[in-house]
């Protein structure tokens, strides 16, 4: 159950469909910069509802064929400089959507139901570049149209968290996509800040905010793995992630940004 | 500031007495409209997403649309890389999705929050031919649905930094309802690459009341500092 | 906001839907033996996903005119006999459900959906009792049929939690029912153990298990207000349980529990 | 306690190596069999949901379901007040459901767990033509469906306190597996309702060894007393 990251991420192979959290929710950056250190290729991504440096990071390296989400974000700063370029070149396929589009697919997923339902939707563009979508009529009511969503049953969550016991329990406070992240996809991986000594179910208080271990597959302690995202304890390090979008303008300021952050061994 | 601090007022004004208003990320001017909103309502509740003191959310990033399909959202904000004179909006990008000359961050939650929140307000800085267009590229969401369709909310105006238009839902089009002090009908003209209707008692955008002046640049300055410090600096430095 | 139990309670009116959780998840007694003292007749119940004790008092006393359940149960001791004798007179309709088929329309007026889907049903007579539940075929998949369950959205919903903060936001810890069933609600009535001095969303810890005050409209102070049923604190009182069992298989031995425990003025 | 121990040690053999076994309330012999299973193969988790101790789940009432249709719960005990041939079962009642003449509690989770845990155990302990019935009245959930019902789960047997059927689902039908010490085949056919294969290699359902009988009686009556402080004791006093 503890590992250190790089047996964590072996989990994650060439074609993995991979969940990640958005910037505010607990990113595993720590396992994200492992990943690239490591290499492999074809992922698909899945972000629940989107994301910024950790997809962008991937999407530079050449390691996503594809990715599905409400956006690629940073912020002020506008979209995923890498993002948009591989788009332009035609590298990577994307699946737009809209967030609460992919929080209906991972609740399907989580019930194990076939799809969700939802309003919205009709007549968005959205509808035309996803054909995986449908539009039927409310069987309960006549004249109604509404969209279904497939259920989303990522094959890993890979997400940060503030704290697990050893049993494999994880803390992740009110920040409760991440609990239905695990619920929809087959193993999770989760890094953390620290190890709680205990049992995080045995206590009623924060229990109300544990992920059980029947979900987690694999947990490594990876102090700070959010930086240069927030957690719960920091913010967001602005210039870095200033300094990141610049850079990765071009080719040749994305591969300084990874051998200076990145490739390096001192890196975390 | 000045500028800034008209569009609070009008904002503030626009929102009126919403049971609910949610601000997403990076937007100063909304959220501070909101909290002046609030101090004139003090029963209004204001989500500030990026906020962990003004957001009360536990059930995760689901919660905001689940609250909103609820009925429990009466206001929100949206903008585009393109907006339409139909109000449909853009966030998506310019040319073949799947190969696009400019990409946009993506359709975040709008193409359902502009369907279920009673009032929509429109933000979008940059008034352009380039940003206000006749036909969006990509609709991320439209302005208007047809009457069979679920649709308890949507536009009501669109905030530029030149002029305020509200939007006729009945007609889906937009009308101009004042311009921000300093701007002429015809600048407007010129830069919106939409056609749209002339109020006919056209006004000046009004600047804020000195007690308003007073709130955002004091107790609301402070309040935003956690999440928009500079911009916190420079609303109270403006006193 | 905070307000007594009698004036809580007075959101309860003739007819409505009103949402009830089950036995173990914090059931608000103390505001069922108010409801009873002070009368009214053609409640709508759901609960979600089933009832004992106070599904069958409210029955009992004539106030039900239809229940939604998973079941009305008194564990090994069967099932309510008030319910089952007002089924046996004929006085009282019963939709019959079953447990997830109940979350799963919360989960739609939740979601602010028109339905749910879900698998399981099939071939289930419950389908023949509920017409207001649908079978269609997969639109994602040919010859798979699933069954569709409508929002559930009830007018009010009443249950109890340990605290409440004078701002209206409850502590329901990991009982997330309550949280659903309160956001698929109208209005929420909760009463509670005690009021928590400060925010209970000033604390990452307690947050995790909050019900935010947006979705409440009223609180009223309870000590105690599961009682005889569990409450996070004690277990179920099994011998008045077993006591009220006992005398309510008949209609005078429930007059007589009435009578001594709930309209007499010294019970809560 | 020489027959609960019995069933026990049936049950904890029908679990066999199940994954997740989760055991509802009101059900003693299941729980201690499901601790048993899990004495013999420590990955095992078990669920006792009237427990707060043995009982993770942190999502509410319906994490059970949830993560039954995911495919994580791989073993399950259900019952009902009518079981017939094809276990189906019948948790609502007999005669017309609006009007019964016996109502049982309800259908509980019955007509979703059924379909997709894949190791149902009907557990009902009294054996009669009273609950063993040819066809139940009202089917909570079917014991088998046709080819094109999505359905991963279902039943693999159904112990009472004479014997152990196991169910073929092919088949659709029960057969005798095992008669429990002091009982006979004539017994079990005068009792059942429903007609029933009867295996070629009938055996007499085991008792269990010392060694499980030493776990029973010891550590895992003491882990159940939080839940079933007279079975336990009962069954620690049976040593």
């Amino acid at each position: 159950m503890i590992s250190t990251i790089e047996e964590a991420i072996s989990l994650i192979g060439d074609g993995t469909l991979l969940a990640v959290p958005p910037d505010y929710a607990g990113v595993s950056m720590a396992a994200t910069r492992a990943l690239i250190r490591r290499g492999g290729k074809g992922l698909r991504l899945v972000a629940l509802p989107q994301s910024g440096l950790q997809a962008d990071l991937l999407i530079g390296v050449g390691m996503v064929a594809e990715i599905e989400t409400a956006a690629v974000t940073f912020g002020e700063a506008g979209t995923g400089p890498r993002f948009a370029a591989a788009l332009r070149a035609g590298t990577l396929r994307v699946k737009d959507a809209t967030c609460p589009a992919i929080h209906a697919g991972f609740q399907a997923a989580e019930k194990g139901a076939p799809f969700s339902v939802m309003r919205g939707l009709i007549g968005s563009d959205l509808i035309k570049v996803r054909p995986d979508w449908r539009i039927i009529d409310n069987p309960f009511q006549s004249d109604d149209p509404v969209a279904l969503i497939p259920a989303i049953r990522p094959d890993v969550a890979l997400f940060h968290a503030p704290m697990a016991d050893r049993a494999g329990n994880v803390w992740i406070g009110r920040r409760r996509e991440l609990v239905t992240m695990a619920h929809a996809s087959r193993r999770t991986i989760a890094t953390v800040d620290r190890l709680f000594d205990g049992d995080l179910l045995a206590d009623e208080t924060l229990a109300a905010g544990t992920l059980p271990a029947l979900y987690v597959e694999r947990i490594a302690l990876a102090p700070g793995g959010t930086w240069p995202l927030a957690s719960d304890k920091a913010p967001t390090d602005a210039a870095h992630i200033a300094d990141y979008v610049k850079l990765a303008r071009t080719e040749a300021g994305f591969a300084q940004y990874l051998d200076r952050h990145i490739l390096t061994p001192q890196a975390a | 500031m000045e500028a800034e601090e008209l569009l609070i007022g009008l904002v503030a004004e626009l929102i009126g007495d919403a049971g609910h208003v949610a601000v997403g990320a990076n937007s100063p001017i909304p959220a501070v409209a909101a909290l002046l909103a609030q101090s004139r309502r003090p029963g209004m509740r204001v989500s500030l997403l990026s906020s962990r003191r003004h957001n009360f959310f536990t059930d995760g990033g689901r919660e905001l649309f689940d609250c909103a399909g609820q009925g429990r959202l009466d206001a929100f904000f949206l903008s585009g890389g393109q907006i339409d004179g139909q109000a449909n909006i853009n966030l998506v990008g310019i040319g073949d999705p799947a190969k696009p000359e400019t990409r946009f961050p993506g359709s975040f939650g709008s193409a359902y929050l502009y369907y279920v929140v009673p009032k929509v307000i429109l933000f979008r800085l940059e008034h352009s031919r380039r940003t206000l267009v006749e036909k969006v590229d990509f609709i991320s969401a439209p302005g208007t649905s047809p009457e069979n369709v679920y649709r308890p909310g949507g536009p009501i105006a669109l905030v530029t930094s030149l002029c305020r238009f509200d939007f006729d839902r009945k007609r889906g089009r937009f009308r101009l309802a004042s311009l921000h002090p300093g701007h002429s009908l015809e600048e407007v003209r010129d830069c919106t690459g939409f056609d749209f209707e002339v109020s006919g008692e056209l006004r000046e955008t009004a600047l804020p009341d000195p007690a308003a002046l007073a709130l955002m640049r004091g107790p609301i300055a402070a309040e935003i500092s956690e999440i928009y410090p500079a911009f916190a600096a420079r609303l109270s430095g403006a006193a």
